[in-house]
């Protein structure tokens, strides 16, 4: 350590470091334009002159360079030293009169006129860009010539590939005179781009060095090997100096790991549609044409544009937007992807309705569209909130030029309406709606495994196995399987995961290790004893606040037994010190202010464990992500704000108190309502993976709906495999059939229900740990299209007996009609029953194939044959099966004749009616829920409007219920074809092993308490919690008071807040604790 | 305490505003340095008593944000 | 809440709700800032604080 | 009047006798006039106590709160919200009443008759509109609709919602009147003025908690001012202490306040609480459409949620 004196104060700095970098660190400003803390300091700008006195002269040196010695005095701002910086920067002001940098230096040394020869340069032949340049490994450029010809230049002034074009130069010019532009141009043969963002579709940069995105699991910084300089010329490892924990290797390699495991499941995803290879849409040659990816990420606030609704060529808030639909999907011309992407529609729907949220209404958002398909749970709604609430227009037309508009920036189309009128339009931006698709490398793969595909490349998977591949023991979820959206892609992922523990259920539990455990110490009657630590996290918090003073004042506030700092609090040596710290200090309650508790309040209650401290004796305060970083340019207020937060943390923990964690035991077996083909798909693999299952069915036979069901979508015949899963479901010995009954009580909860069955009158009372609700719908039956006055008008499902049965009525038929959306899509069953398209279809072709001379009319409203059922949709146009569209306000009307069925309806090419004669009308009735209010309050579950029940949530959690333990699967959730069935039974068995699969289930200690004596029984708590964990005692001391159920607690405090009583306790964020930290919110004064 | 440097007592769901608030710091953005951050488990923990009691205790604002 | 006590004498500008996601790190920036704002273009809190007892 | 007071007499003394109910809660003269006092006769004797005239402002709900017998009631409209709300809250049980419902024609304003002299009133007498109030040495009869408190002059909800038998038809409900007319007036007021507007209506507060203890609402075990863990209310009349325990109260009656002025009859320094808490009972009609005590079948909208709740007042960017 050299002591020496900077502007009269004593300093010290390391040996070897120069008066700049001891300067620094103290504060003292000394300005400088050719140094950079990577690069060894070269003197060349002179402008960090400053003044040494060594006892006997003063010299000027420059400070970047010239090391410290002991004793030296050092005064950086000394009359003399300014007026030499003065004219140092005068002259470099004369060669450089335009540069931003040097104006800026000029001005704060007074400069006003240059009494030099002005020129007209913007080098300062600094040497920055040609050092880091040899940094880098690259050694394309240096200080070529001499005296007034010296400059930067490539050996013999041409573009050279030792230039690897990496931009460093660029980055650290001061003056602005190296650009990227001028690297292309006078420097490198290749060619210079940004590193495109992958996460924000290459709208901005990235560095070599990055973290995907911010919410990256693991949130670990990856060095891009093929970009990083170190990896294409040998040099730089400027990251590797920096690393304060030395994480950085570049000599590590790949690693081949093998691994052997019983089962594989795919879940590749997919690309997105690349459409510059369409190339009438313009994409990449006009900038304001955008992938709907793109335009995600322009709508987040994270995104290129910080959530403002901008378009990249001008930066200018769009006033119309045009969505084109179907790009890369259902086309077979320009692409090969001849199937529908199943999402499109209801991103693009969202993306407007969000983008007119965030413009206002003014903005014209316009979907051009050929069908618009949203059968997805509460999209309909959407769709139609979109058009009627929203203002979307939606224009069903495919736009078939897009052309620059004259101002460059915005796009003129042309498209024809319905009606066959051309009509021109201009848009500021356009947003293609890509579709999906498998990318190569997966065909690739999927060759390699041996895993079948479908002609639209995707997995091959038949309707009563769809997470099988065809090879067995793999497995397959997602994209992979078919275009699909959140919800399906998550039912799937957990239906995969149900499938391989079928086959793995023996193995389960066989590789886990135990953990040795510590014994709690018994704190009771202490007072409290507290450590606090507070984290530098390198210079991550310490570069802002000051560290020590926020030691220092931790060190003194009640309570605080013990204070230190700590270099990085996290790592695995100061965990090993802190656990001795609290067993020598004795310490009792433990503050950590680092960086948050979202990440690292796990790590550090491991720690109090291994102490022998309840995990709940701590606290943690943010004083990194909430401070040093977001107030670097204002550390006095930084360490006030820390202190506080210390000051506030202190208070809390000290009212801390251990917390138990309540263990219920778990009962293993489980109980199926409803005996479709969800039910018993659910049954069979709770059977197969080893618990006893109850199957409940309400009628006298298992089937359901499947019974009337003939042909899937891929052709399958249904009642075949219906009676093998029939069979094989009562042949199971695990599965305990209960037909014709019913369910009259439930008690219990999650792990512990007590299930009251009913049959024949008979009481029968169950004990489970799950539930699966797959208690599924019915059809509608119409009172519309003269239903019931003709035996030619059926439903689907009736027209499907009679294929069943091989009537041979329908043979005879020279003519048939569809109509589709009966009781769907209408005001009082607003959504789409999703099945009946693909139905209808369906049973079209099996009409054609028995007589191909049949005519056949679908009467419809928007054909939504999602994912590759859309190839039925093809086929049966191909096959001559004639598509007419009707409105809802303008339905289809029929009249019985003598000589046939007589419908009208308005073609909506002609916009005239026509009258069809036919011999068969077949309605695609909707399909209606079973609204069982009963059902839902025995198990705390709830409806929609429309009476398919709530899932916990739309997306992530599509196959369970917010009531722990209660699942959900089938047409119960909502309508869907035996495929999406299957899946979801299977689905919401994977959901309910990861509890049954434990032997006991805990609560979380922050749950909330009821102390009785203060409760005054209102039942607010009861009506308010989301998760019905709260319930009024019946009997006993404390009839009519509240209790909570510590397991269904999930500790959100709602209860606590709407308790006018004070009688709830919330622990660990109990009353207490947080007007504890209210309280110290100002330092006592 | 500076005169015009007030605080601000701000609740913030562990979830989303806790959240965000990290976020920031990560994404290294700045803002001003008066907000004093309370995390709390969800914003219905929110007792009113708390925004009565932070202003009680001189906090300028009470600031909640799920 | 707020409407109560807006309604008996306190600064619109001393109470603020907000919903902010924990992607929403720019939203939560600008959040704070216009409220810091807001807060800093009234006079200190003290109609609501308790001013603590002097001790002579 | 009278009528009304023997056919309470009549329905009480037959409950009585029939057994059918273990006592019956209605009024009873008082010992000061113009405030009649709570009266739970047990037997058909004592209801002969029973009373009914324009002093009868008290809220009975209050006397239900975790009763175990079979009761009677005695309900005027107000009464009869509180009753819903008292069954909602698991207070009393709907099957344990029995409720006489009374359509109200609104009670008399103790503190505005009593300010009106200057020696103290000893009898009243009614009859019909019109209010004779005689004291040592002085009688006037006053016009009673003149005499009204504040919330029965402009109260909509005269007859009750909820009763298994009425004393006489229904009163026509008040049309034109506005409940919410004060908090209007200090709606336009700016902050400075408000707040000085409150701080000098409860400037006189002595912290009694007569109006807490009035209100039927008012059950909890102990009092959010009595919490001693930690004592974050200060017990003194401080004028911030003053304050916070009145903006808490208002707030805990928010969604459940059926404006029966029982807070404001109650306080012996005549201030008037109900400012407080009818700015919570305006905007739960505005934001909500709601008014407190109207149907068994719905909790009030602050004690349940849902997602579509109104949220105006979070900041948008």
């Amino acid at each position: 350590m050299i002591t020496f004196k900077l502007n009269g104060k004593t300093v010290q700095g390391e040996e070897g470091q120069y008066i700049l970098q001891v300067a620094e660190k103290y504060g003292v400003d000394i300005p400088t334009l050719c140094n950079h803390k990577a690069l060894e300091p070269a003197g060349m700008c002179r402008v960090c002159t400053v003044e040494v006195f060594d006892g006997r002269r003063t010299r000027f040196v420059t400070s970047c360079n010239y090391p410290i010695w002991e004793g030296m005095e050092v005064n950086t701002e000394t009359e003399l030293v300014r007026e030499g910086r003065k004219l140092i920067v005068e002259l470099l002001l004369a060669r450089c009169p335009e540069v931003p940098a040097i104006q800026k230096l000029a001005k704060k040394y007074g400069i006003t006129e240059i009494r030099f020869h002005k020129e007209a340069d913007t080098c300062i032949l600094c040497g920055l860009c040609t050092r880091v340049c040899e940094k880098m490994g690259a050694r394309a450029i240096s200080l070529t010539g001499r005296g007034v010809d010296m400059k930067v230049d490539t050996p013999y002034h041409l573009n050279t590939d030792a230039c690897f074009g990496c931009g460093a130069c660029a980055s650290l010019c001061p003056t602005g005179h190296i650009t990227l532009e001028k690297i292309n141009r006078e420097f490198t043969t290749r060619t210079l781009q940004l590193i495109p963002s992958e996460y924000d579709m290459g709208l901005r940069g990235r560095k070599p060095i990055y973290v995907p995105y911010a919410q990256a699991v693991p949130n670990i910084p990856a060095i891009d090997r093929d970009v990083c300089m170190h990896f294409k010329a040998g040099g730089c490892q400027i990251c590797k100096e920096f690393c304060g924990v030395n994480a950085i290797d570049h000599s590590m390699q790949d690693e081949f790991i093998e691994l052997e495991v019983g089962a594989i499941v795919l879940a590749p995803g997919f690309k997105p549609y690349d459409p510059s290879r369409l190339d009438f849409y313009g994409y990449h040659r006009l900038p304001n044409v955008v992938t709907s990816m793109q335009y995600e990420r322009i709508l987040s606030a994270s995104g290129p544009f910080g959530g403002h609704l901008v378009r990249p060529s001008d930066h200018k808030e769009p006033k119309k937007i045009a969505w084109f639909q179907c790009v890369g999907s259902r086309d077979q011309n320009r692409c090969k992807n001849s199937y529908c992407s199943s999402v499109c529609c209801m991103y693009a729907i969202k993306e407007a309705v969000i983008s007119k949220e965030h413009a206002g209404k003014d903005l014209d958002c316009a979907i051009f569209f050929m069908d618009m398909r949203t059968p997805g749970k509460e999209f309909e709604k959407f769709y139609n909130d979109a058009r009627d609430r929203h203002g979307v227009r939606f224009i069903r037309s495919r736009v078939h030029t897009v052309d620059p508009a004259p101002d460059g920036h915005s796009l003129a189309i042309r498209y024809v309406m319905e009606n066959g009128e051309t009509v021109s339009e201009i848009f500021d931006m356009i947003v293609l709606s890509i579709g999906l698709e498998t990318p190569p490398e997966m065909i690739e793969l999927a060759g390699r495994l041996g895993v079948e595909l479908t002609p639209g490349n995707f997995c091959r998977t038949d309707a009563f196995h769809p997470v099988n591949t065809s090879k067995e023991g793999v497995f397959v979820c997602g994209a992979f399987q078919g275009p699909k959206d959140i919800p399906q892609s998550v039912i799937d992922a957990s239906a995969a995961a149900a499938a391989a523990q079928e086959l793995l259920a023996g193995a389960r539990g066989t590789m886990a290790r135990t953990k040795e455990v510590v014994p709690e110490i018994n704190i009771a009657g202490e007072r409290p004893r507290i450590g606090v630590f507070v984290c530098k996290c390198g210079t991550n918090i310490a570069g802002v606040v000051d560290v020590p003073a926020v030691r220092d004042y931790a060190a003194g506030l009640p309570y605080v037994e013990y204070a230190a700092d700590n270099l990085y609090t996290c790592s695995q040596d100061t965990q090993e010190t802190m656990t001795q710290i609290i067993r020598e200090k004795n310490l009792n309650r433990v503050v950590v202010a680092a960086c948050t508790p979202k990440t690292h309040e796990p790590l550090f209650q491991e720690t109090l464990i291994n102490a022998g401290l309840n995990k709940y004796l701590f606290e943690m305060t943010n004083i990194r992500n909430q401070d040093s970083w977001v107030h670097k340019n204002n550390p006095r207020l930084a360490t006030d704000k820390a202190k506080d937060l210390v000051r506030m943390a202190v208070a809390k923990v000290a009212l801390m108190e251990p917390l138990k964690e309540i263990e219920l035991p778990v009962n293993h077996t489980t109980m199926v309502i409803g005996g479709g083909i969800s039910g018993m798909a659910a049954a069979k693999s709770f059977a197969l993976q080893g618990f006893e299952t109850h199957l409940v069915e309400k009628s006298d036979r298992l089937g359901g709906q499947a019974l009337n069901l003939y042909h899937t979508a891929t052709g399958e015949g249904v009642q075949e495999k219906l009676c093998e899963m029939i069979k094989s479901v009562e042949s199971d010995k695990k599965i305990h059939l209960h037909l014709n009954t019913t369910i009259t009580a439930v008690e219990g909860f999650v792990g512990n229900f007590k299930t009251t069955l009913s049959s024949n009158g008979n009481q029968e009372v169950l004990e489970h740990g799950a539930v699966i609700l797959a208690t599924g719908a019915a059809p509608y039956v119409p009172d519309e299209y003269a239903y019931g006055k003709d035996p030619r008008i059926l439903t689907s499902l009736e027209l499907d007996k009679k294929f069943i049965a091989n009537d041979p009525m329908i043979c005879n038929l020279k003519s048939a009609i569809f109509i589709q959306c009966v009781g769907s899509r209408e005001p009082q069953r607003p959504y789409c029953s999703r099945v009946c398209c693909t139905h209808s279809i369906e049973n079209a072709l099996e009409l054609k194939k028995r007589n191909p001379d049949m005519n056949i009319y679908i009467l419809y409203r928007d054909i939504r044959t999602y994912g590759e059922k859309e190839y039925l949709y093809k086929q049966a146009r191909e096959k001559g099966v004639i598509f007419i569209r009707y409105s809802v306000d303008n339905k289809p009307r029929l009249e019985i004749r003598k000589e046939g069925l007589a419908v009208t309806v308005t073609d909506h090419v002609l916009g005239r009616p026509i009258e069809i004669l036919t011999d068969l009308v077949t309605l695609a009735t909707a399909v209606v829920p079973y609204k069982d209010e009963a059902l839902a309050n025995f198990f705390k579950v709830s409806m929609n409007d429309d009476g398919f029940f709530i899932e916990k949530h739309a997306k992530l959690g599509p196959s369970e219920f917010s009531t722990d333990g209660v699942y959900l699967c089938g047409m119960a959730h909502y309508p869907k074809p035996i495929d999406e069935s299957i899946a979801q039974a299977k689905a919401a068995v994977s959901r309910a092993v990861t509890l049954l699969s434990k032997a006991s289930i805990f609560s979380s200690g922050t749950i909330a308490q009821v102390d009785p004596t203060k409760c005054a029984g209102c039942g607010v708590c009861v009506a308010i919690c989301p998760f019905s964990a709260p319930s009024i005692i019946d009997k006993g001391r404390f009839a009519g008071k509240a209790e909570i159920n510590p397991v269904l607690c999930k500790g959100c405090g709602l209860c606590e807040a709407s308790c006018r009583s004070g009688a709830i306790h919330l622990k660990g964020f109990d009353t207490d604790q947080i007007f504890s930290q209210i309280f110290e919110l100002n330092a006592a004064m | 305490m500076a005169e015009n440097e007030p605080k601000i007592l701000s609740f913030l769901c562990n979830w989303c505003s806790y959240g965000a608030a990290d976020l920031a710091g990560v994404s290294r953005m700045e803002y001003p340095p008066n907000i004093r951050v309370i995390r709390i488990p969800c914003t219905g923990r929110m007792n009113p008593k708390f925004i009565l009691a932070g202003l009680r205790q001189g906090a300028d604002a009470v600031w909640v944000s799920g | 809440m707020k409407n109560l006590l807006e309604h008996t004498g306190i600064e619109p500008g001393r109470l603020h709700f907000s919903w902010v996601s924990s992607a929403e790190s720019t939203k939560f920036v600008e959040v704070v800032k216009k409220i810091t704002e807001e807060v800093k273009a009234l006079n200190s809190n003290k109609a609501y604080a308790k001013t603590k007892p002097k001790v002579d | 009047m009278t009528a009304y007071t023997d056919k309470i007499r009549e329905i009480a003394k037959r409950l009585l006798a029939e057994k059918k109910v273990d006592m019956v809660i209605g009024f009873r003269k008082g010992s000061l006039p113009l405030l009649h006092q709570p009266c739970m006769a047990t037997s058909p004797e004592a209801a002969d106590e029973l009373v009914w005239d324009s002093c009868c402002s008290l809220n009975l709900a209050n006397y239900l709160t975790d009763r175990k017998e079979r009761i009677g009631i005695v309900a005027k409209g107000c009464d009869s919200r509180n009753i819903v709300t008292h069954i909602l809250e698991n207070k009393i049980k709907r099957e344990q009443l029995y409720i006489i419902g009374v359509p109200c024609t609104g009670m008399i304003d103790r503190h505005k008759i009593c300010a009106m002299f200057d020696s103290e009133i000893t009898a009243v007498k009614e009859e019909g509109d019109s209010l004779t109030v005689s004291g040592d040495g002085f009688s006037k009869t006053l016009s009673k609709p003149e005499m009204l408190r504040d919330n029965c002059a402009a109260c909509t909800h005269r007859n009750p919602v909820l009763y298994d038998e009425m004393v006489a038809e229904p009163v026509s409900e008040q049309t034109g009147v506005d409940p919410y007319a004060s908090v209007k007036k200090i709606e336009a007021l700016s902050p400075a003025e408000k707040q000085a507007y409150f701080d000098d209506l409860i400037s006189t507060c002595i912290r009694c908690y007569a109006c807490r203890n009035a209100c039927p609402l008012c059950y909890c075990p102990t009092c959010f001012v009595d919490e001693s863990r930690p004592q974050w209310v200060g017990k003194s009349q401080d004028p911030v202490d003053v304050k916070t325990f009145h903006i808490l109260r208002a707030y805990h009656c928010a969604g459940r306040c059926t404006d029966c002025g029982a807070c404001e009859a109650a306080c012996p320094m005549g201030i008037k609480v109900r400012e407080f808490t009818k700015k919570l009972n305006k905007d739960c009609l505005e934001l909500y459409g709601w008014e407190a005590g109207l149907t068994l079948k719905q909790r009030p909208p602050l004690d349940t949620f849902k997602p579509n709740d109104p949220e105006e007042f979070i900041i948008r960017i």
